[in-house]
């Protein structure tokens, strides 16, 4: 019996095949001539600050960057060359972002590593500094700390450790293929994010259309003290932290808290296997797994360096099948990021590549409401999100606030699912937006 | 037909009784329960533009009558009304009203399509607060009007179109409630006194490389206007100049210098060729 | 505003009857428009006995203003008007029965028909027993031609005859749901709304002749 | 090259609002052949103009408000046809003419048009055409052929003129089949009940409006006394329930809200049936939950996830 | 028709609230159901008050009508039947504002409205009409009222409803609301012939 939340969606079958593309291609690795490596891959903490200059050369694995702050993460070179470019490039943010970019010579050239050996008998306290080193943050979409996150406060509980394994956005199997070909490295992750923790429970939780991936990390794990792995129902959005952790521990996560006042922490497993590399071998976070899709000609799970430009990326799957891409989606089409051009950069969060098509990426238009009731019944965390759409409208920000919009996770179920094609979710995002600008400005 | 004098008398005792008891009941609750209703404040929200447009900064025209009869709004707090409503409200409490000078809103942005370079083709929900945090805007420019219309939403007198994606302005309509200048997410309006005609259409903070690529129009900070100006009144300060409409004299001589045309002048005194 | 200015009779007149027409502009008086104006006789009648009130109530509300102490202001004006409300309903009941058997309890109620307790307090307490006279004859004639109209059109949609008079043949169908009371809210909805917009287009007319 | 830029999702479900008003469309298709069998060209002719009138009217309406015109999400034709299947085979084809006229121009579109009306525009048209011409909408006509299969017996009588009612029908095997005086769209059973099981197998709408409305009409007539069957079957109370009660625009948004508008319209339904002044209380119970629907939207909140309770 | 048992007072409620009611079928009381009927907490405030006086109202003017009668006087019924409602709504206020502010705070602000309200005149005209004995019309009053206060607040839900709809320019507030209105009516008149 599968377990899973009330609310959501089954986009996966119907919406053009996205996951039978490459659910069975197995990954392969690709590295690019340049790399155009962004700062500020992680949230939470300011962009970490270069160490190095135009023209020197970095080996691979180095720190190119420092972390700033207790929460920063370093970033480290991914390939061996010379740093070509120190400054600001046009990723995915509002504003252009710091990146420096390292021209490959394909030594692979990689600094003196130094692990802390196994997961089980390594000390306890030197796992989050071990992962802080690595530049670990959360590479299910977010880009949160990880040793962060690992580190609970004290006046917090903590008893469980989820790993994210339910990859329930379209199109994407980076975390399903992981899963399939690293169980090991998952289930170390997953110990070792326990132990530094100081958890007794683990749960690794993969949505039940992975009965391969199911039955792989179920070997990985048996034995390991604590860890259970959970099958969960497929649906969108059931890879959301408030959403997996209502299905396996029955827990909600209280309004405007954290998953720990839940007693919980969620870790993907794309995060956990970088966290056993990091604590095992000491190998700091400068590839992973993405899925490269859509209308390309050979869609491909590629391990990929971090910074690879996209246009590298799908070069490597045969280029496009259409004469001009319409979206390129870093992400899946549920919550990805539309990318402006095809020059931005795989970061350590980048679980897919899609190319949609013009016919596809076209929007219809908006047309009126006819209260369907289809977004109530798929919202995942029980909202009127048409009620809040018009809230929105009106700009009647205040009365949004009485509807719970700030609980709402933007996960696009109900912008998905509306038959007059209403930017519901992008609606509320955008009242957000304004309504936390205006908290500041209050504050 | 005789007239029964006593019905008559019956009538006048019962009219008479229930006046008495009326007049009873009145009498009391006036003397008890004094009830405080400011007349002024229902006078105020008639004299008011009635929009409920929200200029003021009140709840609404009620609300904005409380406050002015209150003292904690000024009686030519009601930018939509104008000068009319101004000396109306003030006769009502009393005091003159401060001469406002007659000020229109202005897009500070030339950039529509074909003039500022397209970045991405924005196809999702049409907001400019939205388009405008995604990647750097629809636009090149960073500065430039998003073109979704926000400020066209929130005028509430019909002055704002979009236009070949800008904002366009009637004059006639714009009663320079500043609404729009506020919504804009780029901040390319501005409420300007009517009669400063001589405007810097741009006001990107980029270097001027950067800025050419990005628009025909583009202020790239070249002091030309600075130099030519003899009055003093034209500055380039962060990249892009502007104008101190006190010092200026509309004489249109810095749009005639300008190399990117993006002083324009209103009015065609000094005809401007792109 | 009428008031502010020094009113002249034709200006006071026309003020009532179009300007703020008591049931297309001030929209008072809703009850006695929706349920008198089944027939087009019924809103004459209803409009004329109102008229009656509304001149006579004025001028006598006019005349005793300055008598009357402001805190006893409003129960005075109701005990004016109400007296003039019974004559009418008296003389009513002696020569047009049939008129006041149909429009029955609406009679007594012009009491408290909103129009004329404000045009008691907006003009009459204000201004001399004549212009105030012949502000209440504006006031109600305006009244007395819109639930006229309000009748015609639904005594004609609903029974095909305007005045008792049989306009659009035997063959007619009468829509029966216009004589109804559903009928009154939607003829005098559409009526105002269909008034709303020809005015919205007069004043953009204007405006741009301006 | 310029991307297309967007929020998510970048990919939206296949069900859009004209497939739903398709869908809509066919299911009423059994109903719309089951008509054109029983009654002919006369149903036809029904069907051909109130639709057409419908439709004419939004577009002129939009034409003139200067308004997007939106034909192409066939909600004004699922309204002009239902009104058409409403209406007895002896209508005069003016009478559903004006009916589709009203439910878009007054019911709909005065409101502002697809989402915003809050009375189901046939419904309402319906419920006027009642009002005015009740002679013409209540002189229901028996087949002119009656429909049999081979293990069902036809057993009916040439009835010349009855209110679908009190026409002393009792056979269920008639009542499924049809062979019954009413509106034509509604007579036959089976043709709507082809239309519900498409509807729900669609997913177009959801179980809790026809089965709490048909199960409180069943229960309420058990209670008085009646065959509950029967109460089900005959007159427009299924038609009614499958297509005009699960209109989603007039009906409350949570399925709790769905519950109790079937519950409250079944339960009106039977008082008027057995009451009222009307032989069939369909038409004015669910216009009367209509009404009360923006009232339970209001009151009814589900449990948001992770609501704190606000304490002080 | 009168009440003489317990059926036939359910009977007399139903009729009041459902079939004969104010606002749909008798058109009483429609200023302040267009006015008061934008917010669904107003409409109940208002639906409340409303009960309230005309419960009291029907209550007193019974024996002021005794009294009119009495004296032969019956000719003078409007004019005492006004002022007594004006003077009862008068002293409600008062007495509220005095001894129930949490009242008053909730349902006194409507009560001078009340004043002009011509249901409340004609439930007690209506009363001396009918002859209705002392507690026919009490119960008149207040079921008339509930009608009332049901008609009212339904409204109120649907103008919410209407109020983020794209009604065209012209049709926007009295226009729309009456149409409203004349569409609620019409599911009203199902209930016509409930109570025989």
């Amino acid at each position: 019996m599968s377990k899973t939340f009330r609310g959501g969606v089954h986009p996966l079958p119907g919406l053009h095949q996205g996951k039978p593309l490459t659910d069975n291609k197995p990954v392969k690795p690709y590295v690019s001539e340049t790399v155009c490596i962004p700062l500020n891959m992680h949230i939470a903490a300011p962009p970490s600050t270069p160490v190095v200059k135009k023209g020197d050369r970095v080996l691979m694995g180095q720190v190119i960057a420092e972390g700033v702050g207790p929460r920063g993460v370093p970033v480290h070179a991914s390939v061996s060359g010379t740093v070509k470019e120190v400054g600001n490039v046009q990723q995915l943010g509002a504003r252009t972002s710091p990146c420096i970019t390292i021209e490959n010579d394909f030594q692979d050239e990689w600094v003196e590593l130094k692990g802390l050996g196994n997961v089980e008998t390594c000390d306890p306290a030197a796992i989050l500094p071990a992962i802080q080193a690595a530049g670990i943050c959360g590479m299910g979409g977010a880009g949160f700390p990880t040793h962060f996150k690992l580190s609970v406060p004290p006046d917090k509980k903590v008893d469980t450790v989820i790993l994210n394994g339910a990859e329930c956005e379209t199109f994407l199997n980076a975390d399903h293929r992981l899963m399939l070909e690293y169980p090991g490295k998952v289930v170390d992750g997953l110990r070792a994010a326990m132990r530094a923790a100081n958890v007794e429970t683990g749960y690794i939780a993969i949505e039940d259309n992975k009965r391969d991936a199911i039955a792989a990390i179920s070997k990985a794990a048996a034995g390991r003290k604590g860890v259970h792995v959970v099958a969960l129902r497929a649906k969108y959005p059931q890879g959301a932290e408030k959403q997996i952790i209502k299905a396996i521990t029955g827990r909600e996560v209280p309004s405007g808290k954290l998953p720990a006042d839940a007693g919980c922490i969620v870790m993907n497993v794309g995060t956990a296997a970088a966290v056993a590399d990091a604590v095992i071998d000491g190998r700091p976070l400068v590839e992973r797994i993405t899925t490269v899709t859509g209308r390309v000609r050979e869609p491909s799970n590629l391990l990929l360096r971090i910074g690879t430009i996209f246009l590298d990326a799908i070069g490597a799957c045969g280029g496009y099948t259409v004469e001009e891409p319409g979206k390129i989606i870093s992400g899946g089409t549920m919550t990805g990021i539309a990318a402006p051009s095809e020059t931005v950069s795989v970061t350590k969060t980048t679980g897919g590549i899609v190319v949609l098509s013009q016919k596809e990426a076209t929007s219809m238009e908006e047309s009126p409401c006819i209260r369907c009731s289809r977004c109530v019944e798929v919202c995942p965390m029980h909202l009127n999100p048409f009620k809040l759409k018009n809230l929105c409208d009106m700009n009647d920000l205040k009365a949004a606030q009485a509807n719970h919009i700030m609980d709402c996770i933007l996960c696009s179920s109900c912008s998905y699912i509306c038959p007059s094609r209403r930017w519901i979710m992008s609606s509320i995002k955008n009242a957000r937006e304004q309504i936390i600008a205006q908290q500041k400005k209050g504050v | 037909m005789t007239i029964q004098w006593i019905h008559v008398l019956y009538a006048l005792l019962a009219l008479g009784g229930v006046g008495a008891i009326f007049g009873l009941i009145l009498d009391i609750a006036d003397k008890k329960f004094a009830v405080e209703q400011d007349e002024r404040v229902v006078k105020v929200r008639a004299a008011c533009a009635g929009a409920n447009c929200g200029a003021c900064g009140y709840p609404g025209c009620d609300g904005f009558a409380a406050a002015v009869v209150a003292g904690t709004a000024p009686v030519n707090g009601c930018t939509a009304g104008g000068a009319k409503t101004a000396n109306a409200i003030a006769e009502i409490m009393g005091v003159t009203a401060e001469a406002s000078e007659p000020k229109v809103a202005r897009l500070l942005c030339q950039g529509a399509h074909g003039v500022a370079k397209e970045r991405y083709h924005y196809d999702g929900y049409r907001s400019c607060q939205m388009a405008s945090q995604m990647v750097g805007g629809p636009k090149m420019c960073s500065y430039s009007c998003v073109g979704l219309g926000d400020c066209m939403d929130v005028c509430k007198f019909d002055a704002i179109k979009i236009e070949n994606g800008i904002a366009v302005f009637d004059e006639n309509k714009c009663v320079a409630c500043g609404m729009c200048e506020k919504t804009c997410p780029r901040h390319a309006i501005a409420v300007v006194p009517k009669d400063a005609t001589v405007l810097v259409r741009c006001q990107n903070s980029d270097t001027g490389r950067v800025a050419v690529e990005a628009c025909m129009k583009a202020c790239i900070a070249c002091k030309r206007c600075e130099k030519t100006c003899q009055y003093d009144a034209i500055h380039v300060a962060n990249g892009f100049a502007s104008i101190d409409t006190a010092k200026c004299t509309r004489c249109g001589e810095c749009a005639k210098v300008c190399p990117r045309g993006c002083i324009t002048v209103i009015g065609g005194q000094a005809q401007v060729v792109a | 505003m009428a008031e502010s200015n020094k009113p002249t009779m034709r200006g006071v007149f026309i003020n009532g009857v179009l300007n703020e027409n008591p049931t297309f502009r001030l929209v008072l008086g809703t009850c006695p428009t929706l349920a008198v104006t089944t027939s087009a006789i019924n809103g004459i009648g209803m409009g004329l006995a109102a008229t009656f009130v509304l001149v006579c109530s004025n001028f006598v509300v006019s005349c005793v203003r300055k008598l009357i102490p402001d805190k006893a202001r409003i129960p005075a004006f109701i005990v004016i008007i109400a007296t003039f409300v019974t004559i009418v309903q008296m003389v009513m009941q002696a020569f047009l029965p049939s008129l006041y058997d149909a429009l029955g309890l609406f009679i007594p109620l012009i009491v408290v028909n909103c129009i004329i307790l404000a045009r008691a307090e907006a003009f009459a307490s204000k201004n001399g027993p004549v212009i105030s006279a012949v502000d209440g004859l504006g006031m109600g004639l305006g009244f007395t031609c819109s639930i006229t109209l309000i009748g015609i059109i639904r005594e004609l949609i609903g029974n095909g005859t305007v005045f008792g008079i049989s306009l659009l043949g035997a063959s007619y169908q009468p829509m029966l749901l216009f004589v109804l009371a559903p009928g009154g809210f939607i003829t005098y909805g559409l009526v105002l709304g269909i008034i709303n917009a020809i005015t919205a287009r007069r004043q953009a007319k204007a405006g741009k002749e301006e | 090259m310029a991307l297309h830029i967007s929020t998510g999702p970048h990919l939206r479900s296949r069900q859009d609002t004209p497939s739903l008003m398709r869908d809509v469309l066919i299911a009423l298709c059994p109903a719309v052949a089951a008509s054109l069998y029983f009654y002919g060209l006369k149903a036809l002719w029904i069907l051909l103009v109130s639709t057409a009138c419908a439709v004419l009217s939004e577009y002129v309406w939009q034409r003139l408000m200067k308004k997007p015109i939106r034909l192409n999400d066939f909600s004004a034709a699922v309204t002009g046809l239902l009104i058409g299947l409403n209406m007895p085979a002896t209508v005069p084809v003016w009478v559903p003419a004006i009916g589709s006229v009203f439910a878009i121009i007054i019911v709909k579109q005065l409101f502002g048009g697809i989402g915003h009306n809050f009375l189901n525009p046939a419904l309402a048209a319906r419920a006027v055409l009642l009002t005015s011409w009740p002679s013409y909408m209540t002189k229901a006509l028996v087949p002119e052929r009656t429909l049999t299969f081979g293990l069902f017996e036809s057993s009916v009588d040439a009835i010349t003129s009855a209110t679908p009612l009190v026409a002393p029908v009792a056979d269920i095997r008639n009542l499924l089949m049809g062979n019954i005086a009413g509106a034509i769209g509604e007579t036959c059973k089976i043709a709507v009940l082809l239309g519900l099981i498409y509807l729900l197998i669609r997913g177009v709408i959801r179980w809790q409006i026809p089965v709490c409305m048909l199960g409180t009409v069943a229960l309420m007539s058990w209670i008085l006394g009646k065959d509950p069957l029967t109460a089900v079957l005959s007159g427009g109370v299924l038609f009614g329930t499958v297509f005009m009660a699960t209109d989603y625009v007039t009906t409350p948004m949570l399925k709790v809200g769905q519950a109790i508008f079937g519950v409250g319209a079944g339960i009106l339904v039977v008082l008027i049936r057995n009451y009222g002044n009307y032989p069939e209380g369909v038409t004015y119970a669910i216009l009367i939950m209509n009404i009360v629907t923006p009232l339970l939207d209001r009151s009814l909140k589900r449990k948001v996830y992770g609501e704190v309770k606000q304490n002080g | 028709m009168r009440i003489t048992d317990v059926g036939s007072f359910f009977l007399f409620m139903v009729n009041c609230i459902l079939c004969n009611n104010f606002i749909f079928s008798r058109f009483l009381g429609c200023c302040p159901f267009l006015g008061v009927s934008s917010k669904v907490q107003t409409a109940t405030g208002m639906g409340l008050a409303v009960t309230f006086v005309m419960g009291i109202a029907s209550l007193v003017t019974y024996f002021v009508n005794l009294l009119l009668v009495a004296l032969g006087l019956e000719y003078l019924q409007t004019i005492a039947f006004i002022l007594v409602i004006a003077a009862l709504v008068q002293f409600v206020e008062m007495f509220m504002k005095k001894s129930m502010p949490s009242l008053y705070s909730a349902l006194g602000i409507y009560l001078p409205l009340i004043t002009t309200n011509c249901a409340v005149l004609a439930v007690t005209i209506m009363n001396v009409e009918n002859h209705y004995n002392l507690f026919e019309s009490v119960c008149n009053g207040v079921f008339g009222a509930l009608g009332f206060m049901l008609a009212i607040v339904l409204m109120a839900g649907v103008r919410e409803r209407l109020e983020t709809s794209d009604i065209p320019k012209s049709f926007k507030g009295f226009p729309s609301s009456l149409i409203t209105a004349g569409l609620m009516s019409i599911a009203f008149m199902g209930f016509q012939g409930l109570v025989k």
